[in-house]
This record gives C-alpha cells, sequence and structure tokens, in this order.
C-alpha cells in the first residue's frame, strides 16, 4: 500500500516534470524551427551564431526576454494584464495530460480525454480576450474583438468535425481511439474512406480550422501586425510576451497532437513495424511543421472571409460530414 | 452554389501551388552573405567615403591643394590645408579633413578633381560610437594605409 | 474640347497687357519641347477659378500648384500645372498677387485635389487661399508661423 | 464591405495610425475615425520627415543639389534625377547624346523594374505575406549590382549629369543586364502562381480599394495608380522625353479599379520595363556620354521651364525658375505619391481597416517623397 502510494507519487512527479519540459522545450525550439524553416523558405540562413547551427538560440532568446524590463502602461488593469498571458498557458498545458504518447505514456487516460482536450482548449481565447480588454489599447481592443469572433466561428467546425469521428469511434477516450486505428496506415481515421468517403476532406477542414483556433497565419488575426500593430499582444513586452509565445506553439502542439490521435493514428505505425512514440512525435512535428508551412506561404485572410470561410463553408459542410458519418454508420 | 464549388476547388489548388514553390526553395541554396563571415567584394566604382591617392614613385599625397572638391562639395564637410611647396612650385597638403558625419557620398568631389588625387575608399562597413571619430584626417590615413 | 478652344476660352479671362492701345490678352503659346507646357496663361488672381473650370470642363488633371516670390517686384506668382490626360498637353495658369495682400481665391471647389497643394503653398509663402475648408500647415509643423521659400525667410 | 458613413448616428473613436505603424512605410500618420473596424474618416497628417528640398535647391548650385535627387524617392532614386537633370537641361538648352540618353533609359527602366519589386514584397508584407518579398529582394538585389557597378551606390544613385550621365557602362553591364532580363522573365510565371493567383491575394485584392477614373483625375493621381483606373496616362507615351519615343512598348493599363487592377498594372510594367531595356540595350548607340561644353557653373537662361517624368509611381515634374544665376531663383518639385496619397480620404470611407490598409498599400507611398 505505502510502495504503490509512492510511486503514484512520483508518477505524478514525474508527469508534470515531463509535460513541462515537453511544453517549454516545444515552444523554444518549435521558435527555432520556425525561424530556420522560414529562413529557408526565402533562402536566407536565419539564426547560425548561437551555438552550432544555432541550436542554443532558444536559450538565448529565453535569457533576453527574462532580462527584459515587463513595461505596465498607464490605466491597465493590472491584474487581469498579468492574468491574461497565464490564461492562455494553463489550459494548454493542462491538456497534455490526456495526450497518449505511446501505448503505456500518458499522464492519465480519462475515458473523456477528448472533451477535457476541447473543453480546456476553448479557454485561451478568455486569455487572449482579457488581455486585449486591460492592455487599454485601442489595437489590443480590436484585436481581442475580433479574436472572440473568430474563436467562436472555428469551435463550430471543430467540434462538429470531431464529433463524427467520435461516431466512428464510439469512445472520448483517446487511447483507445489510437487503438482502434492499429494495424497499417489504411486503418488510420483520415484514411477510412469505408466508414465515411469525406474522412480526408474532415482532416482538411480540422487542419484549417486548427489553424484558425491558433491564431496562426494565415488566421493570424490577433496579431495581424500590418493592421493592428501586435494586436492583443501590443502592451506586452518582455515574459509576459514570452509566456502569450510559449502559450501560441504549445497550443499548435497540442492542436497537432489531438489531430495526430483522430486522424493519424496516434503512436500507430503506418505499416506494421513496432508502434511506439518516435511515431507519434513524428506525426506530430510533421503537423507542425506544416502549419509553420502554411504560415510562409500565404497572405493573411480578410477578417470578414474568415467568417465567411468559417460559417458559409466548413460548418456546412462539416454537418453535412456528420449526416454522411450517420447515414454509413446505419447503412453498413 | 457551382460557383462556389469551383471557386473552393481552385481556390485550394492556388494554395497548393503556393505551398509547391516555398517547399521547393526549401531545398535551394540561400542567396544571402553570411554577413560577419563572408563579406561583399565592392565594385571598382563603389561610392564609399573618400581618401587621397598618393603617387605611387614618391608615396605622397597626389593633391594641388586647388580647393576644387572643398567647392565642390554639397555638404561642406571638406577642409583642407595646403602650404607653398620647399621648390616654389605649387602647394602641398598639410591637412585634409572629411567630416564623415555630414559627407552623403555624392562622389561630386571626386568628380571635381583633376588630378586623380581623390577616390573613392571600399570600407563600407563603418561605425562610430562618438561624433567626433566622424571626422577623418584623411591624410594620416594615407600614410597609415602606405 | 480643343486645345484652340480652350485658348480662347482662358484668352477671355487672361490679364491684359498693359500696353492700352493694343490690349492683348497674355495667353502665350509656347512650344513644348522648350518650355514644358503648351499654353501659359497669366489670369487676374481673382479669375483662378473661372480658368480652374474651363480646364474641369475640359477633363484636365491639375498636377500641382506652386508659387514664386518675385521679391524685386513686389510680387509673388501662383502658378497651376495641368495635364490632359488622354493627350499630354500641358496648360500653366499663372496668377500675380502683391506680396503685402498675397490672397486669391481657392480651386478646390473644382479640383479636390487642390486643397494639400494650396495648404502646402500657404505653408511655404504664405499665400491666402480665401475660401479654404482648411488652411493649415501640411508639411510644416502645426504650429509654424514662417513661410520658408519666401526670399526674405533667411535660411 | 462597406458602411454608410453619411448615416451614421454611432458613437465613434479616434486611432492615431501612425507615425510609426507598421502599415505606413516609414513616417505617415493617419488619423483615423472609425466606428469599430470601420473608417468614419481617414485624415493623413503629413511633415514627419519633411526636408524643404525645394529650399536647398534655392540656396546650392545646381549640380550641388543632385545628390539631394536621391533622396526624395529613395526607392526609384534615378526618376527624380532624371526629372531634374532633363529641367535644367531644357532650361539651358543642353542636347544630350544619345548614348547618355539610352543609358539613361536602361538604368531608369532597371529602377523601375527594382521600385515595382520592392512595391511587390512591401505589399504582400501589408497582406500580412512574408515571402514574396524575399523572393522579390532576391531579383531586385541583382539589379542593385548592376546599378552599383555603374553608379557606385545602390540605393542614391546620384548618376545623371547635366548633359549625360557620370560615367560609361561596360560590357559586362550589358551583358549583365541581358542575364538579368532573361531571368527576370523567367521569374514572372513563379510570381503569377505564388502570388497574383492566389486565393486569400485575389480575396484581398479583387474588388476592394475601388478608385474611379474620375476621382484619379480630379485628385491628380498619376502612374499606376491612374493606369489601374482604366486610364492610359503615362508621360512616357503623352509627353515623350528622352529616348522613349524610339522604343516600343505599350502602356499597362487595367480597368479594374482596384487593388488588383493597380496590382496588375505593375507586374505588367515589369514585363514592358524588360522589354524597353532589352531594346535599348540592342540599339545602344556608341559616341560620348557626357554633351561638351557644358559649363561648370550652369547658369541657364532667365525663364522658367516644366518637365515632367515618368516615375514609378507616376508623373514627377520638376519647375525651375531661374534668373541666370548659379543658382535655381525657384525649384519646384512635383511628387506624385502626394496627389496619390490625397485620394486616400475620399476613397476609404466607410471602408474596413484591413482592406482600407491594403488600399494604402495598393498606392505605392514613398513618404520621404511626399514630405520632400
Amino acid at each position: 500500500m505505502r510502495m504503490e502510494f509512492v510511486l503514484e507519487i512520483a508518477r505524478v512527479v514525474l508527469y508534470v516534470v515531463g509535460i513541462l519540459a515537453f511544453v517549454g522545450f516545444n515552444a523554444s525550439y518549435l521558435v527555432l524551427l520556425e525561424r530556420k524553416g522560414s529562413a529557408r523558405f526565402q533562402l536566407r540562413h536565419g539564426p547560425t551564431e548561437v551555438g552550432p547551427f544555432g541550436l542554443i538560440q532558444p536559450v538565448a532568446d529565453a535569457v533576453k526576454l527574462l532580462c527584459k524590463q515587463i513595461l505596465i502602461p498607464k490605466n491597465v488593469d493590472v491584474i487581469l494584464f498579468f492574468m491574461a498571458p497565464i490564461l492562455v498557458l494553463l489550459p494548454a498545458i493542462l491538456c497534455m495530460v490526456t495526450i497518449p504518447f505511446g501505448a503505456t505514456i500518458a499522464a492519465r487516460n480519462f475515458n473523456l480525454g477528448l472533451l477535457m482536450v476541447f473543453a480546456f482548449a476553448a479557454f485561451n481565447v478568455f486569455g487572449i480576450l482579457i488581455g486585449g480588454w486591460a492592455s487599454h489599447n485601442k489595437y489590443a481592443n480590436l484585436a481581442a474583438a475580433r479574436v472572440v469572433a473568430q474563436n467562436i466561428a472555428y469551435e463550430i467546425p471543430t467540434l462538429l468535425i470531431v464529433v463524427a469521428v467520435v461516431m466512428v469511434t464510439g469512445t472520448f477516450n483517446l487511447q483507445e481511439i489510437v487503438a482502434q486505428q492499429a494495424g497499417g496506415f489504411w486503418r488510420w481515421n483520415i484514411l477510412r474512406l469505408d466508414l465515411n468517403p469525406l474522412q480526408p476532406v474532415a482532416f482538411l477542414m480540422y487542419f484549417i480550422c486548427l489553424l484558425a483556433e491558433t491564431n496562426r497565419a494565415p488566421f493570424d488575426m490577433v496579431e495581424a501586425e500590418s493592421e493592428l500593430v501586435a494586436g492583443a499582444y501590443t502592451e506586452y513586452s518582455g515574459m509576459t510576451f514570452g509566456v502569450f509565445f510559449m502559450a501560441e506553439y504549445t497550443n499548435i502542439v497540442l492542436g497537432c497532437c489531438v489531430a495526430t490521435v483522430l486522424f493519424l493514428g496516434g503512436w500507430q505505425c503506418p505499416f506494421g513495424l513496432v508502434p511506439g512514440p518516435h511515431w507519434f512525435l513524428l506525426k506530430m512535428y510533421a503537423l507542425c511543421f506544416t502549419v509553420i508551412w502554411v504560415r510562409w506561404s500565404f497572405p493573411r485572410v480578410q477578417f470578414y472571409n474568415l467568417l465567411n470561410l468559417s460559417w458559409k463553408i466548413l460548418i456546412p459542410v462539416s454537418l453535412a460530414n456528420i449526416i454522411l458519418t450517420a447515414l454509413m454508420l446505419k447503412v453498413f | 452554389m457551382r460557383n462556389t464549388i469551383q471557386e473552393i476547388i481552385s481556390g485550394a489548388y492556388s494554395l497548393a501551388v503556393g505551398m509547391k514553390i516555398t517547399i521547393c526553395n526549401l531545398f535551394r541554396p540561400t542567396v544571402t552573405l553570411h554577413y560577419p563571415h563572408e563579406s561583399a567584394t565592392m565594385p571598382a566604382r563603389f561610392r564609399g567615403h573618400v581618401e587621397l591617392a598618393c603617387d605611387p614613385e614618391t608615396g605622397k599625397p597626389k593633391c594641388v591643394v586647388c580647393m576644387a572638391c572643398q567647392r565642390a562639395c554639397p555638404s561642406g564637410c571638406i577642409s583642407l590645408d595646403g602650404q607653398k611647396s620647399e621648390s616654389g612650385k605649387g602647394k602641398v597638403l598639410t591637412a585634409y579633413s572629411l567630416d564623415f558625419s555630414l559627407c552623403s557620398l555624392c562622389g561630386l568631389c571626386v568628380e571635381s578633381c583633376k588630378f586623380d588625387a581623390l577616390r573613392f575608399s571600399k570600407q563600407y562597413n563603418l561605425a562610430f560610437t562618438r561624433r567626433e571619430e566622424c571626422t577623418f584626417n584623411l591624410l594620416e590615413r594615407a600614410q597609415v594605409k602606405k | 474640347m480643343s486645345l484652340s478652344a480652350i485658348k480662347q476660352k482662358l484668352a477671355e479671362i487672361a490679364v491684359r497687357s498693359a500696353d492700352a492701345a493694343s490690349p492683348v490678352p497674355l495667353a502665350v503659346d509656347t512650344a513644348h519641347a522648350v518650355r514644358g507646357t503648351d499654353l501659359d496663361v497669366t489670369v487676374p488672381p481673382e479669375r483662378v477659378t473661372d480658368a480652374a473650370r474651363v480646364l474641369d470642363e475640359a477633363a484636365f488633371m491639375l498636377e500641382s500648384i506652386t508659387g514664386v516670390d518675385f521679391i524685386a517686384e513686389g510680387q509673388m506668382e501662383v502658378v497651376y500645372d495641368y495635364t490632359f490626360t488622354a493627350s499630354g498637353e500641358r496648360v500653366a495658369i499663372r496668377a500675380r498677387v502683391p506680396r503685402a495682400k498675397p490672397e486669391l481665391p481657392t480651386v478646390c471647389g473644382i479640383h479636390p485635389g487642390a486643397n494639400w497643394h494650396e495648404r502646402e503653398t500657404h505653408d511655404f509663402f504664405g499665400i491666402v487661399f480665401t475660401g479654404h475648408p482648411d488652411l493649415i500647415p501640411l508639411l510644416l509643423p502645426e504650429d509654424a508661423d514662417f513661410h520658408p521659400l519666401r526670399k526674405d525667410y533667411g535660411a | 464591405m462597406s458602411l454608410d458613413v453619411q448615416n451614421l448616428d454611432r458613437e465613434t473613436f479616434v486611432v492615431n495610425l501612425g507615425p510609426q505603424h507598421p502599415a505606413t512605410h516609414g513616417v505617415l500618420r493617419i488619423k483615423l475615425t472609425m466606428d469599430g473596424e470601420y473608417i468614419v474618416d481617414a485624415e493623413p497628417v503629413l511633415g514627419y520627415i519633411h526636408r524643404m528640398h525645394e529650399k536647398m535647391g534655392e540656396n546650392r548650385s545646381y549640380a550641388k543639389f543632385l545628390p539631394n535627387m536621391g533622396r526624395m524617392d529613395y526607392v526609384a532614386a534615378l526618376f527624380n534625377s532624371h526629372g531634374y537633370v532633363a529641367a535644367v537641361e531644357r532650361l539651358a538648352g543642353i542636347t544630350v547624346p544619345e548614348r547618355a540618353e539610352f543609358i539613361r533609359v536602361i538604368t531608369c527602366e532597371l529602377n523601375r523594374v527594382a521600385s515595382h519589386l520592392l512595391w511587390l514584397g512591401a505589399y504582400l508584407i501589408d497582406l500580412g505575406g512574408f515571402t514574396p518579398m524575399l523572393y522579390a529582394f532576391d531579383d531586385r538585389e541583382m539589379i542593385l549590382d548592376l546599378l552599383e557597378a555603374v553608379t557606385g551606390a545602390r540605393l542614391t544613385f546620384c548618376y545623371f549629369r547635366f548633359g549625360g550621365v557620370a560615367n560609361d557602362v561596360d560590357e559586362n553591364f550589358v551583358s549583365g543586364t541581358r542575364v538579368f532580363v532573361a531571368r527576370m522573365r523567367s521569374r514572372m510565371p513563379m510570381y503569377e502562381a505564388f502570388v497574383s493567383k492566389n486565393i486569400i491575394f485575389r480575396k484581398r485584392c479583387e474588388g476592394i480599394g475601388v478608385i474611379s477614373a474620375e476621382t484619379c483625375r480630379r485628385y491628380g493621381a498619376t502612374g499606376p495608380v491612374i493606369r489601374g483606373s482604366g486610364v492610359a496616362y503615362d508621360v512616357r507615351k503623352a509627353e515623350p522625353y528622352s529616348a522613349y519615343p524610339r522604343f516600343q512598348f505599350n502602356v499597362a493599363v487595367s480597368d479594374l479599379c482596384d487593388n488588383m487592377g493597380r496590382y496588375r498594372v505593375r507586374v505588367d510594367e515589369i514585363v514592358e520595363s524588360l522589354r524597353i531595356i532589352e531594346q535599348a540595350i540592342d540599339q545602344l548607340p556608341g559616341g560620348p556620354v557626357m554633351a561638351e561644353k557644358v559649363p561648370r557653373s550652369l547658369k541657364p537662361p532667365k525663364g522658367d521651364c516644366y518637365f515632367n517624368v515618368e516615375s514609378a509611381r507616376g508623373s514627377f515634374g520638376v519647375r525651375v525658375v531661374s534668373d541666370a544665376t548659379e543658382n535655381a531663383y525657384r525649384l519646384k518639385l512635383r511628387s506624385p505619391c502626394l496627389s496619390n496619397l490625397h485620394l486616400f480620404r475620399e476613397c476609404s470611407r466607410g471602408m474596413l481597416l484591413p482592406d482600407a490598409l491594403a488600399m494604402l498599400g495598393s498606392l505605392d507611398l514613398v513618404i520621404p517623397d511626399i514630405d520632400r
């Protein structure tokens, strides 16, 4: 009994540290990947000076951000101002708890894991709204208002797509969803055309929603630097901005993790070799790279086209997707 | 309805083409110079700040103190001084200072010089921490270079 | 409207020469290659709006307004440069105002684009365009009370 | 998407866009009165980088003013030099040798391509796309290298002189230009696929920022702005100057009147400029590049004259008034950007902020050119 208790404590500590390290590592090294990637997309070098190939650049960045003064503008609602970055980052970290990195590697194996992810993921919009509002800056206010409209618009198709997947899998348990996709890439949900011929389209739509939900270019209304200076982050400096930045990348990682679990078979091997966490990470980082790739390929969409895309295209198609899935389930 | 579908498909295609272009560029060699490790070679006519050209035989500046450059300078950044040469013929340059903080690198001074005594240096990455450092003593520079 | 028709209309507006015996209007045909304009008309300052209206009806475009300070003559000249976008003909309208009281009516109502040009000319020369909706400094600081392009302004 | 600003009874607020806003490309300030994201009124406030070039032109000799002309529209510095030099030449009656005119045309057109490429990149940044700018800069770099080898500078060229050009071009320049023309031609399909056809870009340009031809005329807007509204007004054709009448080229026009129209005009203009460069290189005559007997201190006869050139941004005009002394009596510089920006206030009413900024970008403003 006592031994079990100690083991459980050790397990919890291990996972807390592990997840925090994972989040911190990803946030810093995805920034590096973004900088390096964007540089290579644009025929430049990117950071090269700190460490070999600039590999220690994230450390330098972190030190710089930590050393910077945190400016608090006049008329700012200080409590909300500082609460906002934490409110954005924390839910994203919390969601990591349920992600199954491998058959046995998951902090908690919930039955309602998927539900929890989306419940917490919806929080980040509060953070940005509060941050933008508390900043007492017109650009930040405009950006905050945009972000709320954008997140509401994209929450709906995301959930509709996920519902269709859940109808196929019949469970909210992420570990189980992965387990069902064993046996090769044709068993992955993205290619289960026998269950629903629209599945690849659903994945694509999920990916678009992922970009919009994480406020990534071409849907980066929250920053929109050529329109709103730095949007909701305009007044944030030093590490407060750093936390927003971390949150952005953590959200991307989370979104990609969920996409991997739901559509790409999680830690399963595509062609019957040894499954394991390496497959999960490979798929997840491939998705992250695609997110970066998309960002450096396109201009930003207009705000109303962004909403049009959601309300006029994504939502109707995802509804059709649900109906089709239901029909297929009923018929076959 | 049909137009919308057509637009979605053609739009998605255009986005795919865009992504293809960027991914192709990912594997191309970079076009930028890796600055502190490599630096660009300046073309022969590059207009840097001016420097005095010396006679290859005597090693002395070719300048005859005709003041044409001082007159030609739109910003008034050139000041020079000379004294009668010992042989009694012509003048010898004793001081030539260029206030680089005023210089607009237009090159009118070099153009005005009939004796090829001025030329452009190839230095392009000049930086100073104090204003006084912007005033170059070109005579000294010419001697140091030699 | 052909250039000769415009010339005729502008000639009616133009300043008559001082020679009382033969009051010839001061509308000058100039060679484009030599002076850059096809027609150069001096009008009385109060009639610049009439000239502007004639050119506006002919679909000319107002390119710029500028002043020249002729301090020796105690006058300032305001030059309006027009161009015709279809064929590239140019007309310059000039008006001379006394330096002591440099005032002439605005052409903003006819060419909205004149707004900034007139503000600029007011900045630099202190020429007042009466009836201008918003004659505040454009390029100079908003509290500027000097007119740098006047010849008696010490640089 | 637009708002009826006439019948507005709601609360509005004021936003100071600039002078350090990323979309204003320098130090332009626009006082926006907004209702939500709709613009009720946009009043540009100018003069942050005003240097009074016109006064400088009056208190120094004609030759000493030459470097200033690279500092007005620094993105397309050669056009300003060309306008000024040609105006003084016209007044002083100097004939420029044929070779010099050809070199002027070649370098100017290279500069136009460079300027349009810079615009293309900057415009995409306005729209939130970063990568096309670097591709455009890659191409522009080649032009700058060519021009640097000839003029000695990369931005503030100061290359034209009264009666010709400062120094002759060599064989390297000729062959390098040929290589560049070929390369640029091969790059155009990439830009078309990457930028013009991109659905997001099209959505941001098509039907957005409509400026009618009549508005252009009333405000004196020229260059790609008026040509993007369907008026084929190009100074190179309307008042042929320099060696332009010798070459075959079309005036790029688009009657779309929107951002896309202006974009198309500029892209088509790059192609036309390449045509001109190619012809000029092929026909480049020999001979001197400076007119003989141009006095060192130029004193044009008393009088005034006007000269305008087609700069990359529109019609750039110079009015020189001479009193037969060493210095100009009056020098008026007509900048195309001033008039192009002027119509922004009228046209942006009722637009959404991002659309208005997209339109602002499509006007291709260079603030030092406006403020002079």
